[in-house]
């Protein structure tokens, strides 16, 4: 068999990266192996020297740090899809307001869930966009700052933490869920997942896939998931 | 005061135990191997037989039938182990009186006598990984005295200990038995202590207990000649403190009629004592000798001659009423015409019975 | 940034720690102890499963753990709301959280050597204890338990440890609030994550090296003392 | 979906764990032992700094200690590339890498009940071994090793539980490839990680429950009958 | 053979002991406490004398002052500790063969000759905790037997075992010695073990060793009683076995001229012989006796008269050159008038001398 292309991504793209690779494979013949990590781990390794041929970032910061450090072609970096927030509740929970009493009321002394505003990309997402709208102050001291995204879904799945702040396409994939209100696109950076070939990568398929990241078929794939695709992100 | 009827196994060794004695010391007499420890173990309940009854003073400590099996902690018996067990992690002092601090014993012993005794009083700060062998077994004898016992068990005590330390401890297991009245089960290998310190004697060969008895009469069995030692063989002649010869330091027992001569030994006249007469040390005579120094010469009549094929022959004698036992060469026997019947004087070195074997005969208790 | 003197986080970091570190220890070691023995001495129907679940935190991956953890101590977890309902206890995001998530995950660390020391101390001293009166428990406190000290203080140790660096289970249970629930394991994390945060994890891995390391320096002392103890060696 | 089969990548996954915490308990027993007997039995300088540096892996969080490893024994790393030039030996992103993770995490649980068995070794025994002629290398593997096995074994349930259930070091210093170093653990937290993976986490914890029972079953047995060897008791 | 001048230090005692012998066995006598064990221990090179030099055969084993100290494994020394160190996870076979398999020692002495005479048939596929305590010892003296020693440290080694299986092992012993050449360290609470066994006695007390020499010539000394044991003193009498009377089980033995008789000795004529003559076994007689059952009566003089506090008397008499000690009451020397340089008889019972009491003159080696 052909050697398999591996792509080191965010543990987020999971499902959406594994339907693409398959597809990809069915397309070209060219088998996708991937590897799933958090965004920072995955950026170290690639700076180590990680036999990756692509690289696919959860957010830019670390796309750079890689980028700075020389382990990716610079030229092929491009964004692949882009991702929204959004407020959720247990299934069933009323819509939000988003104004500082009512986002107390909801809390009602509980916290909200949020993957770590400083490591975490949605966290960090999140936390600029709750400065923006003023609420960060109210709600900082009631954050609960999760580090997987599951564990913020199924805790406010059981209602342990009466809301979430977490991306619109983990809201779509957890039924027990409800989102309760949008954040507004202008209250925080554009989302986007930037992919790129690494410095290491001597794989014939590397560029094929870069460019197949952005054909309808994948972009169907992204958006069944929740991901925006539109370039203009 | 002790009855135990019981069977039971470790390993391949069938055990089947059965014997009774009134109280006083009982030992436990047989070869490397017998059972001697596996019996102990189970009268204090460290293994479990498989059937029988085991009772001491009217307690009953097991009884298969009835279901009883009293827990090891009520039976009240102070062990005192081949293997020392002291507890390494405690000073000499505090093993000695665990029982009390942490078995809630009641405090009858005094703990400087038994200290004294045992000479540990430069030993209570220590701990027993430093002790040297004898050390740790006489603190082991101390832990078990003081432990407030309603029975003793002692598994070789003294195998590690010198002549003088053995000297001060058996007249005080003496004591401890005569006053205070608590029974001893008593394991050795030297037919010296048995003899010494019995009231009772208990074979046990391959597991079994083929006999049991009064210590004077077992010593008297010549059936019994492997089991107790063939050249240790001797009586047990039961008298009374006659006289007390100051100025030779010697005393007179009356053995019925006779008087016998002994060195020194502090009871009043009047005291019952059991001597036990070697048979090694004793002499016959076919007219009664002049200018000898052997003082106890006493007239006899032969009652049996056991000859054997090595050059020893035993003679059994009787001497006012009691029986004494000598072991003489087959030569003499023949020299001498020695027949049953015949009227013979018997001579016995007073030096020949020494501390060892003397002792006031315990008060068996009803 | 003074190098020498520590900033607010990390000071607050490290008291966290030991507290979290400190509570688990304090509630797994008499628990451990007992299941420790338990284990050893007797053999019952559900010996291997008890003995299995006692594993079971090391085998899974933290994450689990934590998510179990926070399935059942969660606020509307059974064993979570009945404990609120009724003690007012709860171990949501709180530190009380984090050291329930830590003693989880050392309690195999802890029984092990604990157990092994159980099975090596010679039960012919509980009978000798036993045959001079001594109740079950009473030889069990004065005899077995010290002589299994040197096991007990090495389970401790392990404990303590993983105690200090647990981070799995943790952050997945009771999440990485400043404060409340970021030990030094967590708030080294956090730092590792961010493309700046290097001088900071370095920091804090220094941190976490020299706590450690006066641990153990204290508990060798310890044990040292505790064999001369034992083994009476005067040398 | 079948629910009692192994689907291929469940079975890649077990097998990829078997081999893995197999090769880091073959390689980090056997120096656990020799690190384990030295503490144990020899007061040298630098005592204290081996103890500690032993334990490190278990303070610090998992991420930290893959990040170490990641430095010094990844491609660019000065270790990783001496390896690699002179033995031609490469940890880095491989199931090799995965087994040194496993390895250097699991090897403080390991080096403390061997640690503590060696301790217990009583050696008077050696001393008569000794004075039968026997070299000390020699009494150490017919006296020494033999006595201590209990907690060599003790140390190999933990290390090999620990081992299966690496993740933290693993994931971050070799990744998350499937067939390569992709674990139970890596898997179940792949499984995790987005909320459609449910069914799967479920599936792979009962796989590394049930390997784990299996494990920790075998090791009973063979623990009881070591003790038996040891203590002789024939009940 | 064996020269030991050393000091040392363990705990509190302070150990100062110095004594060399020719071979044979050296028996290490004292109290419990006094050290014997810690010795051996240095001898052996368990622990590290602060100061002096231990040599065996000639060949420097510690030696201070020239910094050599041999580490135990090449010390080739067999050593029976005092609590048997048996190692718990090995067959009983497997601990006798250690020596050979793990110490790479040759096989000078024969396995199953050595598991006959220790009576270890049935144990060899045992594992050392099943094992009674007599039976733990046994197997120690065994492996010890078996590992091709140049000396053998035995610190009391029969203190469990019982009369038979003493008996056994106390000849071979002396055939190891005599035949082999193999010196023996024997420590020993009992007197009769010893007198049986050695050569040379070394008394050790609190750490020091007040007095070593020929066992023959310790023995005699009265100034030693309370180490040696009062009631057990006694003396040694060289001789050559002279004629065998098969008919009677006898054998006599010239001890200069005159001819003592004793059970059964399996030796050559010629053969010469060593006796123990406890003291308490003679009596004396003013005129030669007539129709006595003892067989031997020598014509002697007396060379001294020990009397004491108590109420024995000690009385030294010359015999064709030796010397019999005799141990009679006070009362009797007065009764029979006795003083130095009188004539007097000797009479001693041939069954006081039985075979703990004789032994085959070790041959001592150059
Ligand atoms: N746990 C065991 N397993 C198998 N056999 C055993 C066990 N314990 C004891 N035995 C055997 O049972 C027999 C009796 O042992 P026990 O310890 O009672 O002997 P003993 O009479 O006390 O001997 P000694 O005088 O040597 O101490 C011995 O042959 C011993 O080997
Ligand atoms: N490790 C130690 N620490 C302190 N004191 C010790 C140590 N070992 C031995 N001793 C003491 O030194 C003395 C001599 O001990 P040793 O074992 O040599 O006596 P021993 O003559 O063999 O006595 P035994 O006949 O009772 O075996 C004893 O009083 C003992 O308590
Ligand atoms: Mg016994
Ligand atoms: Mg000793």
């Amino acid at each position: 068999a052909e050697t398999p292309l591996t792509v080191f991504a965010a543990a987020s793209l999971r499902d959406a990266m594994e339907k693409i690779g398959a597809a990809f494979q069915e397309k070209t013949g060219t088998p996708v192996v991937f590897s799933f990590a958090g965004t920072g781990t995955i950026a170290r390794q690639i700076e180590a020297g990680a036999p990756a041929d692509i690289f696919v970032s959860a957010d830019i910061a670390w796309m750079d740090y890689v980028d700075t450090r020389g382990a990716i072609l610079a030229a092929s970096k491009r964004n692949i899809a882009g991702n929204t927030l959004v407020m959720v509740g247990p299934h069933g929970s009323a819509p939000l307001d988003l104004s500082e009493a009512a986002l107390a009321a909801r809390l009602n002394g509980a916290r909200l869930a949020i993957a770590d505003p400083e490591t975490v990309p949605a966290g960090r997402y999140g936390k600029s966009a709750l400065g923006y709208l003023g609420l960060w102050h109210s709600v900082e001291a009631s954050l609960a700052q999760m580090d997987n995204v599951r564990i913020a879904l199924a805790s406010v799945a059981r209602g342990d933490t009466p809301l979430g702040l977490v991306y619109a396409t983990d809201a779509t994939i957890e039924p027990d869920v409800s989102v309760v209100a949008t954040l507004p696109g202008e209250s925080y950076a554009p989302i986007v997942y930037p992919a790129a070939i690494t410095s290491v990568s001597e794989h014939p398929q590397a560029q094929a896939f870069m460019e197949y990241l952005e054909e309808p078929e994948a972009k169907e794939i992204l958006q069944s998931f929740g991901f925006v695709t539109d370039n203009g992100q | 005061m002790l009855d135990v009827d019981i069977t039971g196994r470790i390993g391949h060794l069938d055990l089947e135990a059965r014997f009774s004695s009134d109280g006083g010391v009982t030992s436990l007499f047989g070869q490397s191997g017998a059972g001697k420890t596996t019996l102990t173990n189970m009268i204090a309940g460290l293994i479990t037989p498989l059937s029988g009854r085991i009772a001491v003073n009217g307690t009953v400590l097991f009884d298969h039938a009835k279901g009883i099996d009293l827990p090891v902690r009520d039976r009240r018996i102070g062990h005192v182990f081949q293997d020392a067990r002291l507890f390494p992690h405690m000073s000499v002092r505090t093993n000695l009186t665990y029982a009390r601090w942490a078995g809630r014993r009641k405090s009858t012993r005094d703990f400087g006598e038994v200290v004294d005794l045992l000479g540990l009083d430069d030993l209570l700060d220590r701990k027993p990984p430093t002790l040297s062998g004898g050390e740790k077994q006489r603190v082991a004898i101390g832990r078990a005295l003081l432990s407030d016992p309603r029975l003793l068990i002692m598994d070789e005590p003294l195998a590690n200990l010198d002549q003088a330390r053995r000297n001060d401890i058996l007249p005080y297991l003496d004591r401890l038995c005569g006053e205070a009245g608590i029974p001893i089960l008593y394991v050795s290998h030297s037919i010296e202590e048995v003899a010494r310190l019995s009231t009772t004697l208990v074979i046990l060969s391959g597991g079994r207990t083929p006999a049991y008895g009064p210590v004077a009469d077992m010593l008297a069995r010549t059936d019994l000649g492997r089991a107790t030692g063939r050249h240790e063989a001797g009586a047990l002649l039961e008298g009374k403190v006659a006289r007390l010869d100051r100025q030779w330091g010697l005393t007179h027992v009356d053995i019925g009629g006779s008087f016998l001569q002994i060195p020194d030994l502090e009871a009043e006249i009047g005291t019952p004592v059991r001597l036990r007469i070697r048979a090694r040390d004793v002499s016959l005579a076919v007219t009664p000798p002049e200018g000898l120094s052997i003082r106890n010469a006493f007239g006899a009549h032969i009652v049996s001659i056991t000859e054997e094929s090595g050059p020893y022959a035993e003679i059994l004698c009787e001497v006012g009423g009691q029986t004494i036992r000598a072991r003489i060469t087959r030569a003499s026997v023949h020299d001498l015409n020695l027949a049953v019947g015949k009227p013979v004087t018997v001579l016995i070195k007073s030096v020949a019975i020494d501390k060892r074997q003397r002792t006031p005969v315990p008060p068996v208790p009803a | 940034m003074d190098l020498l003197s520590l900033q607010p986080a990390e000071m607050q970091a490290l008291l966290l720690t030991l507290k979290v570190a400190g509570a688990a220890l304090l509630v797994a070691l008499p628990l451990a102890v007992l299941v420790a023995y338990g284990l050893a001495r007797y053999r019952f129907p559900g010996h291997g499963l008890v003995n299995a679940l006692v594993h079971m935190p090391l085998v899974l991956p933290p994450v689990v753990t934590g998510y179990v953890l926070l399935v059942a101590f969660g606020r509307k977890g059974p064993i979570g709301s009945f404990l609120e309902s009724t003690l007012g206890l709860s171990f949501a995001f709180n530190w009380t959280g984090a050291a329930l998530a830590a003693g989880v995950m050392s309690f195999p660390l802890i029984v092990r050597p604990v157990r092994l020391s159980f099975e090596a101390v010679d039960t012919k001293l509980e009978d000798a204890a036993n045959s001079l009166g001594a109740h079950r428990l009473v030889s069990f406190v004065t005899i077995t338990l010290p002589l299994a000290l040197p096991g007990i203080l090495g389970g401790a140790i392990l404990g303590f440890a993983k105690a200090m660096g647990e981070f799995g289970a943790t952050i997945t249970f009771v999440s990485n609030i400043p404060g409340e629930t970021r030990t030094l394991a967590l708030a080294l994390y956090t730092a590792t994550q961010t493309p700046s945060g290097d001088i900071a994890a370095f920091r804090l891995t220094l941190i976490a090296v020299f706590v450690a390391f006066a641990a153990l320096i204290a508990s060798e002392v310890l044990a040292r003392r505790l064999r001369r103890r034992l083994g009476g060696d005067h040398a």
